[in-house]
């Protein structure tokens, strides 16, 4: 999680979170005077999917997998686009509407680099790394999410 | 996940996540002497034919690292079992 | 500032502010049940630009101008990708290194919408708003910025 | 911003923004009688040729909108000159 490019101490922001996740904290930690953009990302639960009410989701992972993915995500993209940061945690456990079940944010000089390693990091998060999440709906069933490419 | 270590035993333990914990219990053994992935499949499907459609897409890991067919199992191999992610 | 597809009530921003912009204030109030996906963006005072080390910036606006163009801008974003929540905030007079210059705030059911909306806001409000930044430098002198497109 | 109304005076009143103001008071007047922004242009110019480029790049705002050279400025006219946004 060290940014090569930061002259600051770097956060250790831990790529999974059985707690809620610190968006507000995360974004008051991720500022750099060389940095002109800052992208924040937050992926939160809706109250519907395909029509469907939800009340909440629960997120497992294979979690030394699911880290060492997301750690190496986050270094192939501060490198890919000289990030100043690159952070994101993924939540696991339950998570209720409206609670934040994703965040990934990125800072760089200018902020076409911030907002392009921003949407590649949460991509290739959502797509690759092994973390599944099970929907739980208002009439009381509930369903593990397949290969669904919407976003 | 500590590796186990379980003298005296030769049996290949099994991990499965998400939606194949409707057709598995998330962890249990084999019995049987698996090679490869393709006969750990076969092996699973024998168990269990409903799972046959979602173990052709899953992926498998041992040690935390992604596995395919041409890596040798152990008996006393731990394998996890990797469901496509969501996506969404 | 109303968002015509919330059942809650808006929060009103002002999109000019002579004073410290309240980023996390403004994050916190934008979630909404129907939003999955909240983007962030936030433009920082760097501490250099083209090679020259900066101290600070100053920002002009004629101000009745800006505050109707923004406020256009976030309509016209609202309805093109039926965001759930989409506010802007720019300053006005001196801001120091690492102070937030402009906020950008929009939610939506889809991360792609919440994204491509977010960065449309900021690049129009940018370009068109007439919103003018005096940079001040490290060795005394000052100069206004011209159309300088880099992003 | 409120409208200035001035009985008894027939000057336009000039408002500058930004990198004008290297070249102009934020705020004058001006004596002679101009018709629309081309004239508005010229005379300004005439009192800061430095200023021409820039002048060249700027927009005009009467009322809080934008006008282009076809709109019809009257003497009592406050008109706003908008150079280009930093873009930055």
């Amino acid at each position: 999680m060290i940014s090569s490019s930061s002259s600051r101490p770097a956060v250790e922001v831990s790529p999974l979170s059985a707690e809620s996740i610190d968006m507000i904290g995360l974004l008051s930690g991720a500022h750099h005077p060389g940095a002109g953009a800052v992208v924040l990302f937050s992926g939160e639960v809706r109250d519907n999917n395909k029509g469907r009410s939800v009340l909440g989701l629960e997120y497992e992972a294979y979690a030394p997998l699911a880290i060492r993915m997301i750690e190496e995500i986050l270094a192939e993209a501060r490198s890919k686009w000289s990030l100043k940061i690159a952070i994101a945690q993924h939540r696991t456990g339950k998570v209720t509407v409206g609670d934040t079940a994703v965040v990934v944010i990125t800072a760089s000089a200018h902020r076409s680099e911030a907002y392009a390693a921003n949407r590649y990091i949460i991509d290739r998060i959502k797509h690759e790394a092994p973390i599944w999440k099970c929907e739980y709906y208002a009439d009381g069933t509930k369903e593990w999410s397949e290969n669904c490419n919407h976003q | 996940m500590a590796r186990k270590l379980r003298a005296g035993e030769d049996k290949m333990t099994i991990h499965v996540y998400a939606k194949l914990k409707d057709y598995f219990e998330p962890e249990f053994e084999l019995e049987e002497t698996i090679g490869n992935t393709d006969q750990l499949q076969e092996a699973l499907v024998r168990i269990n034919g409903g799972a046959s459609e979602l173990l052709s897409t899953c992926r498998f890991a041992v040690r935390e690292g992604f596995i395919d067919n041409t890596f040798k199992l152990e008996e006393h191999d731990i394998v996890v079992i990797i469901p496509p992610s969501s996506g969404g």
